[in-house]
């Protein structure tokens, strides 16, 4: 059974329909991208299958757990994680601080344990501190880590939302244009640390890209999205050969 | 950082100040009571708000105890004392009025005129009756003012006033319908309204109407008068200050309700009103201890010196304070103050004889005071006929 | 204003901030015990202390939270009317001074802690300046419901009544504790300078710990990015709320505080309407959004500058309102931001200069 | 017939309210900032009126043309000195000044005035409306408050909607970055806006004491909030909502003194207020911004 498994997914925003009976499949550790036109609706699929909205009709299944319209929060719980296109971290925290923001339900202890400092707050603290170092190193972030986020380079903000959505423990990883911004050299590193952290945390991941050489590089099968709609589906190297793929691309 | 570092310096400067002008006073403090000339000196603290918007209260006792201590000292002072007045604000607040209560007492203070408002003297009160200063309120008509045995007042306290109105409206068959409409934040109109809707009860008068407004809904009155109207009233009773008063009978005016309107000292002033319609006041009657319009001697040239010096008329909190300070005279002359007592003991002193002297004041005539602090004199009844009091 | 911030950053600027208050108590007590304090500054130690508690408190919700709220004043008024009542009931019945008001005290910070729940469950679904003037919106009515409310006590148990006194019914033998707009009279005065420092330092503490905790994360990850904290599993109503409370509750323990300290205790519109939450605001945006160490400097300082202002007689209030200003320009425009970081390094250079000179 | 008077005078309070919110909500509109100085801006408005009226004797609506010039240079004046440094960085520091600015001119007037209630002469001098047998009395200042009002918004509408200088605002409004880009002078429509607002502050004074004729330095503060509430009420920022909000706010608070409780009447118009706001959260007509993903 595929870990990811939606069916027949659409809403409309006011009489304009957004997403229209969207399908899709991912298999466990599967690398799978998600491509289109601008205005195709890929970022809304990101939001209905992260709760943000509320999809009109079809469902989400994850790993056998129906998670159709389910709020934000319940769905990170589930074990869907997510990056954002226009980076969305906590600008006034720390990178280290960001990423325990990340470990927060895995790592817990009440309010009242954090306000008295018992015990058992330094325990957890320190398993925080020890895990969230632990992902920075896998970014090379380690040695920003007392540094405010909004005060990273551009690429690195970019690193430290991945950083963040892994510390949920997710099962699945959307990234949102994770190369978006980025030069060449930039993004070549970046497919490096996809690829790693797929292989390094068996991760599943769901991308979506601009650019075709990151795409081309790294996904291993591909949903074209025109209009709203699946426009074609499959493998990756058939997908980007197809004739209605380049058109839609291209235009006519 | 920087910005951090920049403000602990501010703070650690502000500290320093601050403390260096604690020293400061609490050594005037210790200094032999006298002027720069060298004569002796007694020294009376006023304390009402100048600024918020009870200010106008706070100002008119200020400029009354100003008048009487002129007075007093260009006839000599207090038993050869020059009396040397300092008044201090006190935002209508009760933490600030025991913040101007505890300058005062770095000044030096020997006897307080004040607090203007009921609800500071309270909390000022308990203050001085914690460092035994003797306590006279010009204005301050809450039951709970003159709590301790060193504090006395000047005023009517408020269950007298509403006391003594409902006896007035009853014995006099003036009115038998009487809506009220009072300032429920106020703890002084509050006050007289409970004891006059108790009194009235005995009186035979029906209150078809008991309206409130609160501070922060005071400039639109046309429901509670609208609501008088149709309840048939025969009088509106207005327990408040002239400011609202004032609006009230405008708005009475224009809603086309003519009852008879009745109030108590706080009333007094609306003919003072600058630019008021005088006409809307007529036959409007009230019961206070104070007319600026009265004709005796007396208050002729409070109000003349008063017009002179601050170009308005005086109300009654001024005349308040004005007789304050003359008490305070009278009862240091009948101790028999010397200079250079502390407060604790000019306080002693002047307590026990406040029960002895009798005094004659703007606010009433031959006022004598009780051990709890409390004045006895007469209301007046006055009536405003062609824009000037009369008394009935 | 953002600094970079460590665990061990943090902790050491906390331990500055709890040294500076000791500090303070420490020289502000030999001066008391040395009689070299003016009455006035005597006065002036529990309100200053009160107003502190207040400014940190709101600087919860304000700095960390990021929501302003405009009705701080309410919660304080709940915690004053509370645990004055407790204190007037219990004047008999609890001889000891320091446990009555500790209980009193307790009671103050549970009180506002449920008003804060009550307003902040449907205030905080609210944004921006929806949030302010609806938090606003509830400073009044707490304000106003307060002044309307007359309980008494007699033989027959406790009275309630909306309107006035009489209503009350109550036999010969009743007092009355709440008189509507008159308040609360004959409050025990028990606030102590002393308590008062115990209980910043208490305010500073949990807060300073909230912020460093799991919980303090998760609220300042709302402030930061509501969407993203979603994203990573953060319930936002829960510790927008949790945040909300504690702000609240301290609040209610400055109303104790406040209630305790003078022997009249009514709701104004000057000590417990809008005007005072505004009031604490300023403390909180002149100090920085955010600094607790800066909100307790402006607090002290804001308190005593109109009373140091005395002097001035009738310009006071005026002087006062231009240093506010002028305060906020020379703290947060740009230009003056600008102007200050030129002088900066103007003095080092000239420093520099002189050390090879 | 009760029930209508307390309407006639709830809207009579109302449209009073919506003059301010007026001036309230176009300066929130444009420059994102809670004018809380506003509302004694009204009171210098009244006091100028006032004082050429009552001791220059000036002809009324020559006085009123005066007091709008000088809250207009007043109200510039304020913004640039005291707003437009500070423009950029956070919103809560505005907010703080413009407190600072209202205490500053409270305490300018009680120096300059002092504390003493003025009796302010009505500038208007229409016969109240007597109807069903005086059973029911319209006063003149309603009938002329209700007037203005509406007069005003109906040209401010127009003003934003149809002048160039009326559309600069909204660009502003809409996006100052933006609005900068396309060329619009981001800081002379601001002041622009402070100017309209502070001249239509002025105008409020004079009715709000014209038909509440008592002027202290502190006239200004409460009618101040409750017109920003007004102005929240109907959506901040929105000119016909500010009308809507003010005169229901005067409804509601009429009504609940007539039918409720006079103590509690503020208590029960600030709750009809979170109300409202819970199920509209932008106000009655204000624009939902859904914040994009």
């Amino acid at each position: 059974m595929a870990l990811l498994e939606v069916k027949n997914l659409g809403i409309s925003f006011g009489g304009l329909r957004a997403v229209n009976a969207f399908d899709i499949q991912i298999e466990k550790g599967q690398l799978y991208g998600l491509i289109g036109p601008n205005g195709a609706g890929k970022t809304t699929v990101f939001n209905l299958l992260t709760g943000v909205y509320k999809p009109d009709e079809g469902s989400v299944v994850l790993d056998g757990v129906n998670i159709t319209g389910k709020k934000t929060i319940d769905i990170n719980k589930a074990g869907i994680a997510r990056t954002f296109q226009n980076i969305r971290l906590f600008k006034d925290m720390t990178v280290l601080d960001n990423v325990k923001v990340g470990l927060h339900n895995n790592h817990t202890y009440g309010v009242v344990t954090g306000i008295f400092r018992l015990p058992k707050y330094f325990k957890v603290e320190k398993e925080m501190d020890e895990k969230a170092m632990e992902l920075l190193k896998v970014f090379e972030l380690d040695q920003y880590a007392d540094v405010l986020a909004a005060n990273l380079p551009y690429g690195k903000q970019r690193e430290l939302e991945i950083a963040r959505a892994l510390a949920t423990e997710p099962k699945l990883l959307l990234l949102d244009e994770p190369a978006a911004g980025m030069n060449p050299n930039e993004t070549k590193d970046l497919m490096n640390t996809i690829r790693f952290v797929r292989d390094k945390f068996d991760m599943t991941i769901l991308l979506i890209e601009h650019d075709m050489k990151l795409v081309s590089g790294i996904c291993e099968k591909l949903t074209v999205l025109n209009f709203g709609e699946v426009l074609v589906q499959g493998d990756t190297s058939d997908v980007l050969n197809d004739p209605q793929v380049i058109t839609a691309y291209l235009g006519e | 950082m920087k910005m951090k570092k920049l403000l602990s310096l501010v703070l650690t400067a502000a500290m320093t100040a601050t403390l260096l002008a604690g020293c400061g006073n609490a050594e005037g403090s210790a200094d032999v009571a006298t002027t720069t000339d060298g004569s002796a000196v007694f020294k009376i603290g006023a304390i009402g708000p100048t600024t918020g918007s009870a200010a106008v209260y706070g100002t008119a006792v200020m400029n009354g105890a100003q008048i009487a201590v002129d007075e007093i000292n260009a006839a000599g002072g207090i038993n050869g004392m020059q009396i040397e007045l300092n008044c201090q604000d006190d935002e209508c607040d009760a933490e600030k009025s025991v913040n101007a209560y505890n300058t005062l007492t770095d000044w030096g203070m020997q006897a307080l005129v004040g607090t203007t408002t009921s609800g500071c003297c309270v909390a000022v009160a308990a203050e001085a009756a914690a460092d035994n200063t003797f306590l006279l309120t010009p204005s301050g008509s809450a039951v709970e003012c003159i709590a301790y045995d060193n504090a006395f007042r000047v005023c009517f306290s408020d269950p007298n006033q509403g006391i003594a109105s409902a006896q007035y409206i009853g014995q006099n068959g003036i009115a038998s319908k009487v809506a009220v409409i009072y300032d429920s934040s106020d703890v002084y109109s509050s006050g007289i309204y409970e004891k006059f809707a108790a009194e009235a009860a005995n009186q035979g008068i029906e209150i078809v109407a008991a309206e409130a407004f609160t501070a922060d809904n005071k400039t639109d009155f046309s429901v509670q008068i609208q609501k008088a109207k149709d309840a048939g009233a025969e009088l509106v009773f207005l327990p408040i200050y002239y400011t609202e008063a004032s609006l009230i009978l405008a708005q009475a005016d224009q809603a086309g309700f003519k009852p008879m309107f009745f109030g108590c000292d706080g009333l007094d002033g609306i003919l003072g009103v600058e630019n008021f319609d005088i006409t809307l006041a007529e036959d409007v009657m009230l019961l206070t201890p104070f007319a600026a319009d009265a004709q005796d001697e007396l208050t002729k040239k409070f109000v003349a010196t008063y017009n002179e010096k601050f170009g308005e008329t005086p109300n009654q909190f001024a005349a308040d304070a004005y007789d304050a300070v003359y008490i305070i005279k009278a009862a240091a002359e009948k101790a028999g103050l010397a200079a250079g007592m502390s407060p604790s003991d000019v306080c002693d002193a002047l307590v026990p004889v406040m029960t002895e002297i009798t005094v004659d004041g703007l606010t009433g005539e031959g006022m004598t005071w009780s051990a709890d602090g409390e004045p006895s004199k007469a209301p007046k009844a006055v009536k405003i006929k062609d824009g000037v009091y009369t008394a009935m | 204003m953002k600094k970079l911030k460590t665990m061990n950053k943090n902790t050491k600027s906390n331990m500055i901030t709890y040294l500076m208050v000791i500090v303070a108590y420490v020289i502000v007590q030999i001066f008391v015990v040395t009689g070299n304090m003016s009455s006035l500054m005597e006065g002036l130690l529990v309100p200053v202390c009160t107003y502190v508690i207040l400014a940190v408190s709101l600087n919860l919700t304000v700095g960390i939270l990021g929501e302003l709220s405009l009705g701080h004043a309410g919660f304080m008024c709940v915690g004053a009317f509370a645990s004055a009542l407790f204190s007037l009931g219990m004047k008999d019945s609890i001889e000891n001074d320091l446990l009555r008001f500790i209980i009193a005290i307790i009671i103050a910070a549970v009180s506002a802690a449920l008003a804060g729940i009550l307003v902040g469950i449907p205030v905080l679904r609210l944004k921006g300046d929806y949030l302010a003037i609806v938090t606003l919106a509830f400073g009044e009515i707490i304000k106003n419901f307060i002044n309307a409310i007359y309980l008494g006590v007699d033989a027959n148990g406790l009275h309630f009544s909306m309107k006035d006194t009489m209503d009350l019914g109550m036999g010969a033998d009743g007092t009355v504790l709440i008189k509507g707009a008159q308040g609360i009279t004959g409050t025990p005065k028990c606030s102590t300078f002393t308590i008062a420092v115990i209980l910043i330092l208490i305010s500073l503490v949990i807060i300073n710990n909230l912020v460093n905790s799991r919980t303090g994360r998760a609220v300042m990850s709302i402030r930061d990015n509501r969407i993203a904290a979603e994203s990573v599993g953060i319930n936002i109503t829960k510790y927008k709320l949790i945040a909300f409370t504690i702000s609240a509750s301290l609040a209610g323990v400055a109303g104790a505080l406040y209630a305790h300290n003078l022997s009249t205790l009514m709701a104004t519109p000057k000590n417990f309407g809008y005007n005072m939450s505004i009031m604490i605001l300023v403390f909180v945006v002149l100090g920085g959004i955010g600094n607790m160490r800066g909100s307790v400097i402006a607090a002290i300082l804001l308190t005593l500058l109109p009373e140091l202002l005395r002097g001035l007689a009738d310009y006071r209030m005026l002087i006062y309102a231009i240093v506010l200003i002028f305060m906020m320009l020379f703290n947060w425009s740009p230009q003056f931001i600008n102007f200050r970081k030129k002088m900066m390094a103007k003095i080092k250079k000239d420093k520099k200069a002189e050390k090879e000179a | 017939m009760s029930f209508i008077s307390y309407l006639i005078t709830g809207i009579s309070l109302g449209s009073v309210y919506a003059i301010i919110a007026l001036g309230y909500t176009m300066v929130y509109g444009i420059a994102k900032m809670l004018n809380f100085a506003h509302g004694d801006v009204i009171m210098v408005g009244g006091y100028v009126v006032f004082v050429a009226v009552s001791n220059m004797g000036v002809n009324p609506y020559v006085a009123l043309l005066i007091s709008m010039a000088t809250c207009t240079i007043l109200g510039v004046t304020i913004e640039r000195v005291a707003y437009k440094p500070l423009r950029g960085t956070s919103p809560l520091a505005v907010l703080i000044t413009a407190i600072g600015v209202s205490y500053l001119l409270q305490n300018l007037a009680l120096l300059i005035f002092g504390a003493d209630t003025k009796a302010f002469t009505s500038v208007v001098n229409v016969p109240n409306l007597e109807l069903f047998d005086g059973q029911l009395t319209i006063s003149g200042v309603t009938i002329v408050t209700v007037i203005a009002c509406i007069i005003i918004m109906a040209v401010l509408t127009l003003f934003v909607k149809k002048t160039k200088a009326g559309r600069a605002m909204q660009a502003v409004s809409e996006d100052r970055g933006a609005a900068q880009l396309m060329g619009i002078n981001v800081n002379g429509t601001i002041a622009l806006t402070f100017a309209i607002g502070s001249a239509l502050a002025a105008v409020a004074g004079v009715l709000l004491c014209s038909a509440y004729p008592s002027l202290t330095p502190y006239t200004g503060s409460m009618p101040g909030i409750k017109a920003f509430v007004a102005a929240v009420f109907g959506g901040i920022g929105s000119i016909p909502g500010a009308m809507i909000g003010g005169i229901l706010l005067g409804i509601i608070e009429n009504l609940s003194k007539a039918y409720i409780s006079s103590q509690l009447s503020d208590a029960i118009v600030f709750g009809v207020l979170i109300i409202v706001l819970l199920v509209r959260p932008t106000g009655i007509l204000g624009k939902n911004i859904q914040e994009k993903v």
